[in-house]
């Protein structure tokens, strides 16, 4: 792999940009690896990257359906933070947060993790006694937070309507070392990466079957024909269920559309991400200028990558009444994503009742910002057999028993 | 923005006036049953890419909840029909089989 | 230079002169014009600047497909950044200004970019900025900012209003072209209810430019008779100014109408949002003209060559006097004959086909112009306007053969059918070899909501070209010339506004970025505000042609709404300031406001939180509010409270499933305090029944809980115990409800008089009917507070009246109205639970040690099963206890309970939380209630809670109720 | 007794249409179904028979309106609610009903004028042009329920008391000058 420098620039401008490699290679599959993981999202490039950086496996393939990062990872709103509020949360937001910090050096790739600060608003008083409770959480989870005050807020985010009238905002909840990252950015350097190390990213290339003997995986069917694995990886966000479904179990999960749209372009005139959660709305201002804007969730399975609008008009209403600046902008292009949302909210890396089967997803709307984690984790889950401690509450099986890991109970949404 | 006829006031509602309830026909399971039961009837849902039976309620209307036959990956809804049955009516079926022939109902 | 003829202009009015300016400089135009074509009028080709390496630029389309004359337009309040030009109607005292640049339009440090744009190719910030780490966050992220972002952010909040509308029908037709009105009329015909929306102020699309007969009619006499037979139609509705910018599902269509742009502040709304729901939408929305790619086609001058014909024949401008034409196909031949036919040259027709002989070629020769066939522009001359071109040979590498002078390039590269609204849904397209465009699929269009097909395109939309009778046809020609080394292909732009050439394309393909979305994010092609209405198939060809693959093979990306960028304000409609949301008000609430609360939300509702006095804090009026009802009296707006009417044969039995406790033995009279849970068995609300009779109970529930509960009882009753006799009713708002609190409250109530109160007629929960104050009235003897306490409903036209009553009688009681914040402190004091503190949905009420209301002989109640599960059942769980701080301090808010160690992800282990703390000002301490492990074990404990500044605090574990313990003051 | 007094105490605007707030109105609430005697239940209140799906029967200042398979809205003079009630519990004596006093938890406008539709039109999710005389349409004002049907020249809706000035709001900027459709 030729390291990326600026130096490699202007030495690439000299010859019109006409030698530079490509950023991965595109292999046809081989008859069979230790590891497939379906799905070549951030997630699932996370996965491979850890798997072969952190335990050497790198006799991996990551199939794609379609081209790489081109589901929720290039969806989502870009919001990274772990200011969460329950211990297992808390614990892998923050192990991704923290390795954002250093993605793009040690990618040689620049994700552009901007620790803008991310600020989530108190608009009521139960809202400031939830976030006075994360904030403590936080604070013995090692998570950077404080809760601050309006005058604060102000300062931080000089267009943020502090006064209301329908709801002034009373403090809010600072995470200074949250912020945004770019999406694309992050799929693309871990899978380039990931070929570097040798591993095949086989995209075009969908999952038809799973197929197993005596309760273990042995491979999967594809358009490019059967593919066997020792150990197999589904992480395939919104369509998680089909893909388990194919090995044999369900999934305490249901699929549906989560949007988001921006504006057009305009000057710097916002420097943190901001999070209304009274009357849901987010935002935060793209490096190109752009107001980056997510809505809400519909309540109904769907599976077509598009939202019912009356959600978009919720939120940029509130919005409006946030940031009265925006009024006079104009939206420039929206969007839907599916996302996969179980039980508790809370996502899932866990074995599965299919040996050496092993699943991530259940994201919901919160799944960029854990990308490196997340793979971590699984990395780890996959590896070894056996959770380790980041993934260890994340197992399918806590629903039996009632253990949920609940994070909508503090004023916190899983944005 | 779906629109789903309401069976018991024959309004054609559009989302706005509707909320979902997502999953039809679950079966409730109380005390006494096993631990397996009681998780499927609380989580494992139905997620099908295709046909899926669901719940709505005409909130802004007549306040009553009904099902719908819909199908998840195209939006087409087969039809709806009141709340209090156990399992999608015949004629229900056979629109779902007229437009889905290799549907397979369970 | 750019000039207003002398005569002709179809769409001005030259008795109608308009003043408007540009970056402060004042300009005339007439009314009619677009701001774009006064300022062509005006000699003004420079319009700004791209985003990237800050290269003059300018009016290039005459339509919404405008990149480049985007303006901050107006100021004040009044300012919107990125206003197209070609889109803005010019009105008297218009002020706009260009934008992204520093410090001036014609003299831009940020040109610096445009001078070393060979190291800043496609995707370099992924590439460098790495290190140092911290320099990305503070200072490559910034300066990056600061030159992207284009128009100026407002710093005012909007004046404008704005308003959305519904509107239903059969077939709505988008786009009032020939072929958009010819399907209305058809539809009207057919008497089915119809819809045309138009984007611009007038009927007929390109029509009256590009045709001089429809139909065998002259055009104009055309569609002023199609515009006349529409208008008397009762079945059809024609909207301009009306852009259809997003088709949903089920036939669901919005619609921006620009109302009031043109007239800014007459009072009328700015925009209206139309929310339409069509039976079957007509995509008639023509087609848009692409540009070629050559270098230097991106120089201020170089235009659509319909463009330039729009502003010769609609507007009478002249974008110069020689104008050279470049083209692939005939219909940029009609431009040349306008050009001539205004007075002006045309010194050329490039044409890069080898042989055009159709009928407007010919009738172009025979006007004099030269035609150049096989021929291509090598480079455009200029730098702030075009001064010429050098002209090669289509077929080879550049080799300049010729060079001529000219001021203004007019470009043809085919067109691109509009099929945005076809593909929004999920219409699917084909590739059309003959014009070089993709088209929509009619066997693969949007599915409606009963499986028909819901959109369908015609005219130019649906890739039908012709516009002058003969077929059309479009050979490919994606980069001019054929054989263009690097050199050139660096200098053709694809997309003007971001900056995205050929070579920036071809580099994303080298490196791997095939997918036609990985190139479009890599080089932000089609990423800017035209969203590749210009560049996307250009940009998709050179791709393509890179990878030696059919531009079928590479696909085409999504088609996202909006067609158009749309005013957020719009979207938001009249949702702001006193109609944000619907504010829900007690009848008491103007009461409250005129003794000068201080309201805080709860759901919907407002509720006072404290009555501050003059010169009083809020924490020093709850205080006061606390004490002076322990001591006197104290009056509480209690309506939002919920209550919800079960009535029936089967409601006694309903209430015990849905209660963890029993109801259908509640004798009449009576009151007794519930749980609900949900089927997983959390608490999800409390609050008092009533039984009112034999079959007959009233539910109180929390404030925030009336319409939750009330949809869950019907939920159970409609879904799964359909067969049960029991009917409810919501009666939250009927009634007005006063909790009257404190050892004066019985002297109250016997003032207002009319009824027994005693403690003999009326024991703790009972409630008994009555007249108080003249009023109908329902007297609950319950208490939240630990005081001798009576709740009282009446009729709520009568709430206000109640009120005044009470405050009027109270006076002489030291009655005192009291908040929500009161409200809190005096049930913490007592240890009483409330819903949202104690619980957050993952606590259940053996947790909050209310084993006391939960009934162990029922065999089932709504949560009971999912109580019985491991986690919830486990002996560990945090339960509910009081706490006091050893030093009489107050427990933070959110504090945790910390205990030894930490677990295997480092972080800090805990054994609780508190729930409630508060001051109590009756105790004059800290009291705090909370979760605690195995806490009712832990009496007398001391234990420490954790503080954000990283200290703790000790408290002793101890029991929830701090005051009067045996409920004296409560059963007086 | 104090005279009950409505949630905007008969606020009004006049913008291309009226905008009035009438009442209180007397309202019952009436779950029902498939009861004998339940048309002369109505008919002693109402004067009215017994409405079908969607429809409501007025005459004079009472009314019954259908609300849903097994509810009705009686309306009728406000000091006649407790008579009223006394001869419902009477006529269904031993059947299973629950009749309600709803008055005091609604609150009612009247928007009148030749384009009184257009105010209704940008606020409300239905087809004005289907919506026959006689018709109770359910549904939802901006971001509250509200029921509507046409009576006398102009247009009578019913709101929840609570979001009364919400309502008159909606109708205000609804029906400012200069905004026509």
């Amino acid at each position: 792999m030729k390291r990326y420098s600026v130096f490699a620039i202007a030495r690439e401008a000299a010859r019109y940009h006409m030698g530079w490699e490509r950023a991965w290679a595109s292999p046809e599959p081989k008859p069979a690896y230790e590891v497939i993981i379906v799905g070549a999202g951030g997630h699932g490039l996370a996965t491979a990257y850890y798997l072969g950086k952190n335990f050497g496996i790198t006799n991996v393939a990551v199939v794609e359906k379609g081209w790489l990062g081109g589901g929720n990872t290039g969806r989502n709103t870009t919001i990274i933070r772990s200011n969460y509020l329950q211990d297992s949360s808390a614990a892998i937001y923050e192990k991704a947060r923290s390795l954002y910090e250093t993605l793009s050096q040690e990618l040689n790739y620049n994700v552009m993790f901007s620790p803008r600060g991310v600020m989530m608003l108190a608009q009521t008083h139960h809202e400031v006694r939830g976030y006075l409770r994360t904030a403590h959480a936080n604070a013995l989870q090692g998570v950077a937070t404080e809760f601050i005050t309006p005058q604060r807020v102000k300062e931080l985010c000089p267009i943020l309507n502090i006064d209301g009238p329908r709801y002034p905002v009373l403090g809010a909840l600072w995470q200074p070392r949250g912020g945004t990252g770019r999406h694309d950015a992050v799929a693309w350097g871990y899978a380039r990466a990931c070929s570097a190390m040798g591993m095949h990213i086989i995209q075009n290339c969908e999952v038809k079957g799973v197929r197993s003997e005596n309760g273990q995986v042995t491979g999967v069917d594809t358009t490019k024909g059967f593919i066997g694995c020792k150990k197999l990886g589904l992480v395939v966000a919104g369509h998680s269920g089909q893909l388990a479904e194919m090995a044999g179990f369900r999934l305490p999960i249901e699929a549906v559309a989560l949007q988001a749209l921006v504006s057009e372009p305009i000057k710097p005139c916002m420097d943190v991400v901001v999070m209304a959660n009274t009357v849901h709305g987010y935002m935060s201002q793209s490096d190109k200028g752009e107001m980056v804007i997510g809505g809400g969730t519909d309540g109904f399975n769907n599976y077509t990558q598009r939202g019912s609008f009356h959600h978009i008009e919720e939120t940029l209403r509130a919005l409006v009444e946030t940031f009265p600046i925006i009024s006079r902008l104009k939206m420039l292009r929206q969007w839907g994503g599916i996302v996969d949302m179980t039980g508790d909210r809370s996502p899932l890396i866990s074995k599965t009742p299919l040996g050496n089967c092993f699943i991530n997803c259940g994201w919901g709307t919160g799944g960029f910002k854990a990308i490196p984690g997340s793979g971590w984790a699984m990395a780890e889950l996959m590896a070894k057999g056996e959770p380790g401690p980041l993934a260890a509450e994340f197992n399918m099986w806590r629903f039996k028993e009632g253990r949920f890991i609940d994070e909508s109970v503090a004023a916190g949404v899983a944005h | 923005m779906l629109i789903l006829e309401c069976p018991y006031c024959g309004v054609k509602a559009e989302e706005t006036e509707l909320s979902p309830g997502y999953e039809a026909h679950l079966k409730r399971f109380g005390p006494g049953s096993s631990p397996e039961e009681f998780e499927a009837y609380m989580f494992a849902r139905k997620n099908p890419k295709g046909v899926h039976f669901e719940r709505w309620r005409h909130t802004y209307g007549c306040g009553k909840w009904f099902l719908a036959a819909r199908c998840t990956a195209t939006l087409e809804v087969f039809g709806t029909y009141p709340a209090q049955v156990s399992e999608p009516p015949a004629d229900i079926i056979a629109k779902i089989l007229a437009r889905r022939p290799d549907w397979k109902p369970e | 230079m750019s000039t207003r003829l002398t005569r002709g202009g179809r769409l001005i009015d030259r008795t109608a002169a308009v003043e408007f300016s540009f970056n402060g400089k004042r300009m005339r135009g007439f009314h009619g014009d677009t701001l774009a074509a006064a300022l062509l009028a005006n000699d003004q080709m420079l319009v700004g600047r791209s985003f990237k390496y800050h290269r003059p630029r300018g009016i290039v389309a005459s339509g919404p497909e405008e990149p480049n004359a985007l303006v901050n337009l107006g100021s004040g309040a009044r300012l919107e950044p990125n206003q197209r030009a070609t889109t803005t109607e010019l009105f008297d005292g218009l002020e706009c200004t260009s934008q992204n640049h520093w410090p001036s339009l014609e003299f831009d440090v940020g040109v610096v970019n445009n001078h070393v744009s060979r190291f800043l190719p496609a995707g370099f910030y992924y590439k460098t900025f790495i290190h140092p780490r911290p320099f990305w966050k503070h200072v490559f992220e910034p300066i990056i900012r600061r030159s992207a972002g284009l128009g100026k952010a407002p710093t005012q909040p909007d004046p404008d209003r704005y308003e959305q509308a519904y509107a239903f029908c059969d077939v709505l037709v988008i786009g009032a072209g020939v072929a958009g009105l010819k399907v209305a009329k058809a539809a009207a015909d057919a008497g089915q209810r119809v819809i045309l929306l138009e984007q611009s102020p007038t009927l007929g699309g390109r029509a009256p430019v590009d045709q001089t007969e429809v139909d065998g009619q002259p055009v104009e006499t055309w569609l002023s008779a199609m515009e006349a037979d529409l208008a008397a139609r009762d079945n059809v509705t024609i909207r301009t100014r009306t852009c259809g910018f997003g088709v949903y599902d089920h036939g669901y269509v919005l619609a921006d109408e620009r109302v009031a742009d043109h007239t800014p502040g007459d009072g009328r709304p700015k925009h209206r949002l139309w929310r339409i729901r069509a039976g079957r939408i007509v995509s008639a929305t023509g087609a848009i003209e692409r540009p070629l790619s050559f270098a230097g086609n991106d120089i201020p001058g170089v235009m659509l060559a319909s463009a330039v014909r729009d502003y010769v024949v609609n507007y009478a401008v002249s974008p110069g006097d020689r104008t050279v034409i470049v083209t692939n196909n005939d219909s940029a031949y009609q431009t040349a004959l306008a050009l001539k036919a205004a007075g002006l040259d045309v010194p050329a027709i490039l044409d890069a086909r080898e042989a055009a002989d159709g009928a407007l070629p010919q009738a172009a020769r025979a006007a004099g112009i030269r035609v150049l066939t096989g021929k291509a522009i090598a480079r455009v001359k200029g730098t702030k306007r075009v001064t010429g071109v050098a002209i090669c040979a289509q077929a080879g590498e550049g080799a300049v053969q010729e060079e001529i002078a000219c001021e203004a390039v007019a470009m043809s590269g085919g067109w691109s059918p509009v099929v945005h609204l076809f593909s929004h849904c999920g219409g699917k397209l084909l590739w059309d070899e003959t014009i070089s465009a993709f088209i929509p699929d009619p066997a693969r269009p949007p599915l409606n909501h009963d499986g028909s097909a819901m959109v369908e395109c015609v005219g130019a939309a649906a890739g039908d070209l012709d516009l002058t009778g003969t077929p059309v046809a479009i050979p490919p020609v994606w980069v001019m010339p054929q054989g263009a080394p690097i050199q050139l292909r660096s200098k053709m732009w694809l997309d003007y506004q971001n900056d995205v050439k050929v070579s920036d394309v071809e580099l994303a393909s080298r490196e791997g970025y095939v997918s036609v979305e990985h190139t479009k994010r890599y080089t932000t092609l089609g990423m800017a505000t035209d969203q590749g209405k210009l560049s996307n198939i250009n940009g998709l060809s050179v791709l393509a042609e890179t990878l030696g693959q059919e531009i079928p093979q590479v696909g085409t990306t999504t088609f996202r709404p909006p067609y158009t960028p749309v005013t957020i304000g719009a979207l938001a409609g009249e949702a702001r300031g006193e109609i944000f949301q619907p504010l829900r008000k007690t009848p008491m609430h103007a009461a409250h406001e005129k003794a000068g609360a201080y309201f805080e939300p709860v759901g919907l509702w407002r509720r006072p939180y404290c009555f501050p006095r003059p010169g009083e804090t809020h924490e020093q009026a709850v205080h006061r509010e606390v004490l002076n009802t322990r001591q006197n009296l104290g009056l509480l707006d209690a309506s939002t409270l919920g209550k919800i009417i079960v009535k029936g044969p089967d409601a006694g039995k309903f209430l015990d499933m849905l209660y963890t406790g029993v109801m259908s033995t509640l004798p009449v009279g009576k009151c007794r305090y519930g749980l609900m849970c949900n089927e997983q068995g959390f608490l999800i609300d409390d609050g008092v029944v009533a039984r009112i009779d034999e079959d007959t109970w009233l539910c109180h529930t929390t404030s925030g809980g009336a319409d939750r509960i009330h949809a869950w009882m019907e939920d159970w009753l409609q879904c799964e115990w359909w067969d049960w006799q029991v009917y409810t009713a919501n009666v939250t708002e009927q009634y007005a409800q006063v909790a009257v609190v404190g050892p004066n409250a019985r002297k109250l109530l016997q003032v207002l008089g009319g009824m027994d109160v005693s403690k003999e007629a009326l024991p703790f929960m009972h409630w008994a009917d009555g007249t108080l104050a003249g009023l109908p009235a329902r007297v609950y003897r319950i208490s939240f507070s630990g005081e001798l306490s009576y709740e009282i409903a009446v009729p709520a036209s009568h709430g206000a009246a109640f009120w005044a009553a009470c405050t009027q009688a109270g006076k002489a009681l030291g009655a005192m109205p009291y908040g929500t914040e009161a409200l809190h402190i005096m049930r913490a004091e007592k240890g009483f639970i409330m819903i949202g503190d104690e619980t957050d949905g993952t606590v259940i009420p053996q947790d909050l040690g209310l084993d006391w209301a939960i009934s162990k002989k029922k065999a089932d109640y709504l949560g009971k099963r999912g109580q019985e599960r491991t986690f919830l059942a486990s002996p560990d769980r945090w339960k509910l206890v009081g706490f006091e701080t050893l030093d009489g301090s107050v427990i933070p808010d959110g504090a945790y309970v910390i205990a030894e160690g930490v677990n295997a992800n480092g972080q800090r282990n805990t054994q609780g939380r508190v729930t409630s703390t508060y001051y109590s000002p009756t105790l004059k301490r800290g009291i705090a209630m909370g979760l605690l492990k195995h806490g009712p074990a832990r009496m007398g404990e001391v234990v420490e809670f954790n503080t954000v500044a990283g200290g703790t605090v000790k408290a002793r574990v101890r029991d929830t109720v701090f005051y009067d313990k045996d409920g004296e003051k409560q059963n007086v | 007794m104090s005279e009950p007094v409505s949630a905007l105490n008969g606020a009004s605007f006049q913008g291309f249409a009226t905008i009035r707030e009438i009442g209180p109105l007397g309202m019952i609430t009436l779950r029902a179904k498939g009861l004998k005697s339940l048309d002369k239940a109505v008919k002693a209140v109402t004067g009215t028979k017994l409405p079908a799906q969607r429809r409501i029967e007025i005459k004079g200042d009472r009314a019954c309106g259908w609300m849903s398979p097994d509810e009705y809205l009686l309306i009728l003079p406000y000091a006649e609610v407790g008579a009223a009630l006394a001869k419902i519990a009477k006529a269904l004596a031993g059947e299973h009903h629950l009749a309600v006093d709803v008055s005091d938890a609604r609150a009612v406008f009247r928007i009148e004028g030749d384009r009184a539709d257009q105010v209704l039109r940008k606020l409300m999710p239905v087809d004005f042009d289907w919506l026959e005389p006689g018709e109770l349409r359910r549904s939802r004002a901006a971001q509250v329920a509200a029921a509507i049907w046409q009576q006398d020249q102009g247009f009578t809706l019913v709101c929840f008391r609570s979001v009364a000035s919400y309502v008159m709001g909606l109708l205000t900027h609804s029906a400012q000058p200069g905004s026509e459709l």
